[in-house]
C-alpha cells in the first residue's frame, strides 16, 4: 500500500512534467495546427538558460543571500529567452510556410528541432550540465513515503499555469483573438486581429511554458542535457493528442494519464514495456474517441 | 542594388541581431559570475561572415548580376532539357537506367554503399507515398514495417536457416499483416490523431523488438544473417547449380536496384490505377469519396498494406545486406526522416520522392566532413530547402492536398 | 453627390498566382451610398472585396480610402479605419459564442462601456442573437449566422461596409429581413455600403448605384434603377 | 521541366558523393568511428579526443611514421546507428585508411567490422565490450577495453567478498552493453550464492526512475546494481535514489567512469562503487597522455584512455611493420607488448587485450581504487 501511494505520487509528478510541456505544445497547435517538433528543444533550451543564470547568480554570490529571488529571476529570464527564441524561429522558419501545405511546416519544424538540439550541444558542450542549486531538495516523509518539495512545486505550478492559461484563453480578449485566429485567419484579419502578432504571442507563451518546464525538470532531476527535449517532446505531443489537441485542460489530463500509466506500468508490470502501455492507452482512447478525451468533434478545419 | 533589396537587407540585419541576442546568454554568461562578449562575438562573426557571403551571392543572383554566368548555364540546361523533353521517354529512362547500372563500376565502395541506402529508402519512401501522398494519411511510424520485414528475414534465416528467396515474400507478408493491424484501429482517425497513433505503433514495434529477448535477441540484435544466395549454373561435369552468395557490395547493389525499380514501376501503376484514384479521392474529401461509392475502409486499409509491403521488402534486403539487425535502425527519428523524404520530394510525384530520398540520405554523408557540426548543418539545410521550395523539390501538379483551409 | 469618393479603386489588377481574377477594375463609391456589384459566378466579385481588404494581393493599380492609398496597409489595420467586410459564407467563428464573436468585432476598440452599448444595439437589431448569446456560433442556423456576421461587422463601427452575398443560401423571408436591416444601417447610421450579389434583382432594388462585373472587368456602371430596367441586364441577370 | 530538374539534381548529388569520397594527401590515414552527434555524443567525443591526443603524443615521442609527413585522422560520426556505421566504414575504406579506432556502440562495431573486414582493415574498438565483437573470429578485429564476461565476474566477486552482499537488485537500460553486463552479473551473483531479488529494466533515454526505485526501496536489497550506458542516466538514478532514501549500496560499471558523473550527481555520487579496468595514473605513459589531453579537452574519461591506447598500439604496429599491409600490421599487433596509459597491453589470439577490472569508490568527488580481485582492499 505504501509503495502504491509512493507510485501514485511519482506518477503525478511525472504526469505534471509532461502536462507542463504539453500545455505549450497544445497552445501552439491550437492556434496554427502545427506539430511543433521544436517544442521539445525550447524546453531543453529553457533548462539550459535556467542553469546558466542560476550558476551565474551562484557565482555572484546572490544565491546564498536571496535564493528565492534568484530562482524567480532565472525562471523569468529563461522564459523570456525561450519566448525570444521561439518568436524568432516562428518568423524565420514557420511564417513563410503558413500558406503552404501543412507538412512543409512540419518538415521545417523538424529541421529546427535538429538544428536547435545540435546548436545546444555545440554551444553548451556534449556533457550534462548540473544544476547548481540545492534549493527545495528536501521533502516531507511519512513512513517510507517521501514527497519532495520539488514534486509539490511541479504539481502546484502545473495547476496554477492550467488555471492561468484557461483564464487567458477563455476570459480575455486576447484569448478570444487566439481562438478566433485558430479558427479562421482571414476572418480574424477582417475584424482587425493581427494574426501575426497573435501567433507570435502564442509561440512566446508556449515557449515560455516550455522553459518553465525545462527549469523544473532541471531542478528536479539535477541536470540538463542537449538531447533532453526529444523524448519529452514526443510524450508531450502524445499527451496533447490524448487530451484532445488544442484543448488546454485536455493536455493537462493527457499528461497526467501518460505519466501515471508509465509509472504504474513500470512499477507493477514491467519497466521495459512502460512506453508500450502508454501508447496502448493512447491508441485505445483514440479508438473509442477519435478526437481525444476533451477534443471537440469539429474536425473540418484539420488536415 | 541596396535600395532594391532594402526589405531583405532589413530582415537579414534583424535576423543577425536576433541571433546575437540568442547566442550571448549561451556563450557569454559564466558560472563564475562574470560576463564576457568575446566568444559570443567571435562565434557570431563567423556565422555572420558565412551567411553574409551566401546572402551577397543570393542578392547578386536575384538582381541578375550573375546573368553572364547563369544565363549560359541556364540556357544550356534549358536546351539540354528541351532535348531531353523532346526525346521519347524511353531514351531518357534507359539513360538513367544505364547510369544506375554502371554507377558502382565507375565509383568506389562508399558511393555504392550510400546509393544502396538510397535505393532501399526509395522503396520505403514510395511505400509511404502510397499512404501519405495518395491517401493523405499522416504516418509517423512507417519504419516499423521496415523493421518487421528486416526481422522476419533475420529470424527465419538465423533460427530456421530459411533462405532469402523464401523469406523475401514472407517479409512482405508479415509487414502487410502488420500494416493491417496498424491500419485497422486507425481508420476512424484523421489528421494528427492518426499521426500520433501511427507514431505509437511504430514505437511499440521498436520496443517489442528491443525487449522480446527470446525472439529478437533484444538490443543485441541478430547476428549472422546470411546474405542473398543465388543458384549459379556451373558447366563443369554437366550442368549443375551451386549457391553463390552475394557478398560483394557491387553485386548487392544490383539487387537493391532491381527492388527499387520494381517498386517504382509498381507504385507508378498504383498511382494511375483505380486504386490510386480512389485513394486520391479519399485524400481530397473522405466524406465525398464515400458518398461517391468509394469503400473508404477497404481502400485505406489497402493503402496501409501496400505501403507496408514495400517497406517489408526493403527491410528484408536491408537485413541481408547488413548481415545484422538491431532495434537502433528502426527509431522514431528514422520514420520522421522517411516522411521528410516524401514531403521534401513534393509529396505527390515519384521522381520528386526519389530526389527527396537522395537529398536526405546523401546530404548527411556530404556533411560527414563537418564532424560534430554535421547534424547542425543538416537541420539548417532542411529549413532552407523548405523555405525555398515549400511545395517540395519537384512540386506536384495537383498541389491541393493537405493545405490549410484558410 | 459629394465630389470626394470615400472608396476608390483605380485600375486594379489582382489574382491568385497565375490566375488573373481582376483586370483593370475601377470603382468609385461616395459617402452614404449603397453600391451594388452584380455579376455571374466567377466574375471576380468576391475577389474585388478581398482585394480592397488586402487579403488578395494587389498586383497593379491602387485603392484609395478617404483619399489616402491603402495599398500597403495590412488587412488587420483596415477595420480601425472604418472599412469592414462581411465575407461570403459568413465565416463566423464556429467555436466561439455569439457574444464572443461580437466582442471580437470590436477587437481594436478599448472603450468597454461603448462596446457593451454596441452589443446591446446589435441585439436590438437582431433579437434572436440576444436570445442565443451564449450559444456557439457554429450551432446557429444560416440566417442567424448571417445576422451575427453583420452584427460583428457593425461592432467595428464601419464607415464603409462591404457585404459579400448576404442572401446566399437563405430562405426568402430571411433575405428580406436582412436586406431591411442593411437598408436601415445605411439610412440610420449613414454607413456606406458596397454590396456584392448574385441576386441582381434584390441588390439593385436595395442599391443606389450598380456596377456589372464580367470576367474580371467592369462592363457597365449606372444608377441602380436604370440598371434594373436595362433590357440586357434583365436578360442576363434577371432571367427574362 | 520536372524531368530536367530531376536529372540535374540527381547527377549533382551523386557526383558530389563521388568527389567527396576521394581524398588525396601524402599522409598516413587512420579513421575513427564514434557517435559525435546524438545521445552518446559525449562518449563519442571522448573517443575522438583520445585518438587525436594519441597521434600528437606519438608524433612527438616516436617522431611519426617513416615515409609519411604526418598522421591524419578522419573522424566519422556513426550516431550509434548501424546504417550510419556501415556507411562510415565504407567511407573510411574509400579513403584508404590503414586502421580504424572505433566504434562505441557494440551494435555499430559489429556490422562495421564486417564491412571493414572485407577490405582487410584493422579495427580496434576502445569501447565495445560485448563478447560478440571478438568472438566472431574476424581476423582484423581487436579490442582495447575489457569484455562483459570479464567485468561481470569481477563485479560479482567484489559485491560478494568486499561488500558482503546477500541480496542484489539489478537495473539495466536495455542496450547491448548494459543488458549484457547485467545478465552476466546476475548469472555470476547467483553462482556465488547471492540472491538476485529482481532484474528490472528501464529504457534508454529515460529521466525518471522513480517507479523502479520505489520497487528497490520496497525490496530493500543490500546492493543496487546499476547497469546503465553512460554516466548521464547513472547520475540521474543516483540522485533519485538518494532522494528517495534508498539505503542499498550502489554498484555500477565502467561506462560511468567519467568525472562528469560526480559533477552532476554531486553528493549522491559519494560512496558509489564501480568496476573499471585498473589504471595507474602515476605511470609515465599515463602522464604523457594526461599532459596533452587535459589542457585541451578537460578531465580524462573512461573511453578516452582506451581510445588513446588503441591508437598508440595501432601506430606502433604500423611503424614496426614498416608497411600498410594489413597482414603485417596484424602480425605486429599480435607481437606488440607495451605499457599503455590504461594497462599493460598484449593482444590475445582472438583480438582481446585482457582486462584488469578492479573496484573504484567515489570519495570526495574522485574515483579512488578500492578493491582488486586478487588481494582485496587497496590501501
Amino acid at each position: 500500500m505504501d509503495s502504491f501511494i509512493q507510485q501514485l505520487i511519482n506518477g503525478i509528478t511525472l504526469g505534471g512534467i509532461y502536462a507542463l510541456i504539453a500545455l505549450g505544445y497544445t497552445m501552439v497547435y491550437g492556434v496554427i495546427q502545427l506539430i511543433n517538433f521544436a517544442h521539445g528543444e525550447f524546453f531543453a533550451a529553457g533548462g539550459y538558460v535556467g542553469v546558466i543564470f542560476l550558476s551565474f547568480f551562484t557565482g555572484l554570490g546572490y544565491m546564498e543571500t536571496h535564493p528565492i529571488l534568484c530562482l524567480t529571476a532565472s525562471f523569468a529570464l529563461a522564459m523570456m529567452y525561450c519566448a525570444y527564441l521561439a518568436i524568432g524561429v516562428e518568423k524565420i522558419a514557420y511564417k513563410p510556410l503558413r500558406k503552404e501545405a501543412r507538412l512543409a511546416a512540419l518538415l521545417s519544424a523538424l529541421g529546427v528541432s535538429i538544428f536547435l538540439s545540435n546548436g545546444l550541444m555545440l554551444t553548451q558542450g556534449v556533457y550534462d550540465k548540473a544544476y547548481p542549486s540545492e534549493l527545495f531538495q528536501g521533502g516531507f516523509s511519512f513512513g517510507i513515503i517521501t514527497i519532495g518539495y520539488l514534486q509539490v512545486l511541479i504539481v502546484c505550478l502545473t495547476g496554477a499555469l492550467l488555471v492561468a492559461l484557461n483564464l487567458l484563453v477563455f476570459k480575455t480578449k486576447i484569448g478570444m483573438a487566439m481562438r478566433a485566429t485558430a479558427q479562421d485567419k482571414t476572418m480574424s484579419a477582417l475584424v482587425a486581429i493581427g494574426s501575426n502578432k497573435i501567433i507570435s504571442l502564442t509561440f512566446g507563451i508556449g515557449a515560455g511554458l516550455a522553459a518553465a518546464a525545462g527549469i523544473m525538470v532541471g531542478l528536479y532531476y539535477g541536470s540538463v542535457r542537449y538531447d533532453m527535449g526529444f523524448l519529452p517532446g514526443i510524450k508531450a505531443f502524445s499527451a496533447a493528442v490524448l487530451g484532445g489537441i488544442g484543448n488546454i485542460t485536455g493536455a493537462m489530463l493527457g499528461g497526467l494519464i501518460i505519466g501515471m500509466v508509465e509509472i504504474f506500468g513500470a512499477g507493477y508490470i514491467s519497466g521495459e514495456y512502460k512506453d508500450v502501455f502508454a501508447f496502448i492507452i493512447l491508441i485505445g482512447v483514440l479508438y473509442f474517441k477519435p478526437t481525444g478525451i476533451m477534443g471537440e468533434n469539429i474536425d473540418d478545419t484539420r488536415v | 542594388m541596396i535600395q532594391e533589396f532594402k526589405k531583405i537587407w532589413k530582415q537579414y540585419a534583424i535576423t543577425m541581431l536576433w541571433l546575437l541576442g540568442l547566442l550571448w546568454p549561451l556563450l557569454g554568461i559564466h558560472p563564475d559570475g562574470t560576463l564576457s562578449f568575446k566568444q559570443t562575438v567571435n562565434v557570431w562573426s563567423y556565422i555572420f561572415a558565412g551567411t553574409f557571403i551566401c546572402f551577397i551571392f543570393y542578392i547578386i543572383n536575384k538582381s541578375g548580376n550573375f546573368e553572364f554566368f547563369t544565363k549560359p548555364v541556364v540556357n544550356t540546361s534549358q536546351k539540354l532539357g528541351d532535348i531531353v523533353q523532346a526525346m521519347p521517354s524511353w531514351i531518357w529512362k534507359s539513360a538513367l537506367l544505364i547510369g544506375a547500372i554502371i554507377y558502382p563500376i565507375l565509383t568506389g565502395r562508399y558511393p555504392t554503399d550510400v546509393v544502396i541506402n538510397v535505393l532501399l529508402y526509395i522503396c520505403l519512401g514510395l511505400g509511404l507515398y502510397v499512404v501519405v501522398g495518395l491517401a493523405g494519411m499522416l504516418d509517423l511510424g512507417h519504419i516499423a514495417f521496415y523493421g518487421v520485414g528486416a526481422y522476419t528475414y533475420a529470424i527465419l534465416n538465423v533460427q530456421y536457416g530459411i533462405g532469402f528467396w523464401v523469406c523475401f515474400p514472407l517479409a512482405g507478408l508479415t509487414a502487410c499483416i502488420a500494416g493491417c493491424i496498424v491500419g485497422y484501429p486507425t481508420l476512424r482517425m484523421r489528421g494528427d490523431y492518426l499521426a500520433i497513433v501511427t507514431l505509437g505503433f511504430g514505437e511499440i514495434v521498436r520496443i517489442i523488438l528491443n525487449n522480446w529477448m527470446s525472439l529478437t535477441n533484444g538490443p543485441n540484435g541478430i547476428l549472422g544473417v546470411k546474405t542473398i544466395g543465388i543458384l549459379r549454373p556451373v558447366m563443369e561435369n554437366g550442368l549443375t547449380f551451386e549457391i553463390f552468395w552475394v557478398k560483394k557490395l557491387e553485386y548487392f547493389y544490383y539487387f537493391a536496384l532491381a527492388l527499387a525499380i520494381l517498386t517504382i514501376i509498381a507504385v507508378t501503376r498504383i498511382n494511375f490505377s483505380r486504386i490510386g484514384r480512389a485513394l486520391e479521392a479519399i485524400r481530397e474529401d473522405e466524406t465525398a469519396a464515400e458518398l461517391m461509392g468509394v469503400n473508404t475502409f477497404y481502400y485505406k486499409l489497402l493503402a496501409y498494406a501496400m505501403g507496408a509491403v514495400f517497406a517489408g521488402f526493403a527491410g528484408a534486403l536491408f537485413a541481408a545486406r547488413m548481415k545484422f539487425v538491431s532495434p537502433e535502425s528502426f527509431t522514431f527519428l528514422e520514420s520522421v526522416m522517411v516522411l521528410s523524404m516524401v514531403v521534401l520530394g513534393g509529396m505527390s510525384s515519384i521522381p520528386g520522392i526519389i530526389l527527396g530520398v537522395i537529398a536526405l540520405i546523401v546530404l548527411p554523408e556530404v556533411f560527414r566532413e563537418l564532424e560534430s557540426y554535421r547534424m547542425l548543418v543538416f537541420g539548417l539545410t532542411m529549413i532552407i530547402m523548405m523555405l525555398f521550395r515549400p511545395s517540395g523539390l519537384i512540386a506536384a501538379k495537383r498541389k491541393k492536398m493537405m493545405e490549410t483551409k484558410s | 453627390m459629394s465630389a470626394q469618393p470615400i472608396l476608390e479603386l483605380k485600375n486594379v489588377h489582382s489574382g491568385y498566382g497565375s490566375i488573373k481574377a481582376l483586370k483593370d477594375v475601377s470603382l468609385k463609391i461616395y459617402p452614404g451610398e449603397v453600391v451594388a456589384i452584380i455579376g455571374a459566378n466567377g466574375a471576380g466579385k468576391s475577389t474585388t472585396l478581398m482585394t480592397i481588404c488586402g487579403i488578395v494581393p494587389l498586383e497593379k493599380g491602387d485603392i484609395f480610402y478617404n483619399g489616402a492609398s491603402v495599398k500597403n496597409i495590412a488587412p488587420e489595420k483596415l477595420p480601425p479605419l472604418g472599412l469592414c467586410q462581411v465575407p461570403e459564407g459568413r465565416r463566423i467563428f464556429p467555436r466561439l459564442t455569439v457574444e464572443e464573436n461580437l466582442i471580437l468585432g470590436a477587437f481594436y476598440r478599448n472603450d468597454k462601456p461603448e462596446i457593451q452599448r454596441d452589443i446591446e444595439h446589435v441585439y436590438s437589431l437582431f433579437p434572436v442573437l440576444g436570445e442565443r448569446n451564449r450559444q456557439k456560433g457554429g450551432t446557429l442556423s444560416g440566417g442567424e449566422q448571417q445576422m451575427l456576421a453583420i452584427g460583428r461587422a457593425l461592432m467595428t463601427k464601419p464607415k464603409v461596409l462591404l457585404l459579400d452575398e448576404p442572401s446566399l443560401g437563405l430562405a426568402p423571408i430571411i433575405i428580406h429581413q436582412i436586406f431591411d436591416i442593411i437598408a436601415d444601417i445605411n439610412r440610420n447610421q449613414g454607413t456606406t455600403i458596397l454590396l456584392v450579389e448574385q441576386n441582381a434583382n434584390l441588390a439593385l432594388q436595395a442599391a443606389t448605384r450598380g456596377y456589372v462585373l464580367e470576367t474580371g472587368q467592369i462592363t457597365l456602371e449606372d444608377k441602380a434603377s436604370s440598371l434594373l430596367h436595362n433590357p440586357e441586364i434583365r436578360k442576363a441577370y434577371l432571367g427574362e | 521541366m520536372s524531368k530536367k530538374i530531376f536529372s540535374i539534381m540527381v547527377m549533382a548529388l551523386l557526383t558530389t558523393l563521388f568527389i567527396i569520397s576521394t581524398a588525396s594527401a601524402e599522409s598516413l590515414k587512420i579513421g575513427s568511428m564514434s557517435p559525435l552527434t546524438g545521445p552518446y555524443a559525449s562518449d563519442g567525443t571522448d573517443i575522438k579526443n583520445g585518438v587525436l591526443t594519441a597521434i600528437e603524443v606519438f608524433e612527438k615521442q616516436e617522431g611519426g611514421i617513416p615515409g609519411y609527413d604526418k598522421i591524419e585522422l578522419f573522424p566519422q560520426d556513426d550516431v550509434c546507428d548501424p546504417r550510419n556505421a556501415v556507411a562510415a566504414a565504407n567511407k573510411l575504406i574509400n579513403l584508404k585508411v590503414v586502421g580504424v579506432i572505433g566504434a562505441y556502440c557494440s551494435s555499430c562495431t559489429i556490422p562495421a567490422s564486417e564491412t571493414l573486414d572485407e577490405a582487410k582493415i584493422v579495427m580496434i574498438t576502445p569501447a565495445s565490450t560485448n563478447e560478440q565483437v571478438t568472438d566472431r573470429g574476424l581476423p582484423y578485429m581487436f579490442r582495447m577495453c575489457g569484455r562483459d564476461d570479464d567485468q561481470a565476474p569481477a563485479a560479482a566477486k567484489f559485491m560478494k567478498e568486499s561488500l558482503n552482499a546477500k541480496t542484489i537488485f539489478i537495473i539495466d537500460d536495455k542496450t547491448t552493453y548494459s543488458q549484457g553486463l547485467a545478465d552476466g552479473v546476475s548469472k555470476n551473483c547467483k553462482a556465488l550464492g547471492m540472491n538476485v531479488v529482481t532484474h528490472d529494466h528501464v529504457n534508454q533515454g529515460d529521466k525518471d526512475f522513480s517507479a523502479v526505485l520505489t520497487k528497490v526501496k520496497g525490496a530493500n536489497p543490500d546492493i543496487l546494481y546499476m547497469s546503465l550506458q553512460g554516466y548521464s542516466p547513472a547520475a540521474l538514478m543516483s540522485i533519485q535514489a538518494k532522494r528517495m532514501g534508498i539505503k542499498a549500496q550502489i554498484v555500477t560499471q565502467d561506462a560511468v567512469f567519467q568525472p562528469k558523473y560526480m559533477e552532476v550527481a554531486k553528493e549522491a555520487a559519494e560512496g558509489v562503487y564501480l568496476t573499471y579496468g585498473f589504471t595507474d595514473p602515476t605511470t609515465p605513459e599515463y602522464k604523457a597522455f594526461q599532459q596533452i589531453y587535459e589542457p585541451k579537452y578537460g578531465k580524462i574519461a573512461a573511453y578516452a584512455t582506451y581510445a588513446y591506447d588503441s591508437t598508440i598500439a595501432l601506430l606502433k604496429a604500423i611503424k614496426a611493420a614498416g608497411s600498410t599491409d594489413p597482414d603485417k600490421i596484424k602480425a605486429e599487433l599480435m607481437k606488440l607488448e607495451f605499457n599503455g596509459a590504461s594497462k599493460h597491453i598484449k593482444f590475445k589470439e582472438n583480438g582481446d587485450s585482457g582486462s584488469s577490472y578492479i573496484a573504484f569508490k567515489v570519495v570526495k568527488g574522485e574515483f579512488v581504487p578500492y578493491w582488486e580481485p586478487t588481494n582485496g582492499l587497496i590501501k
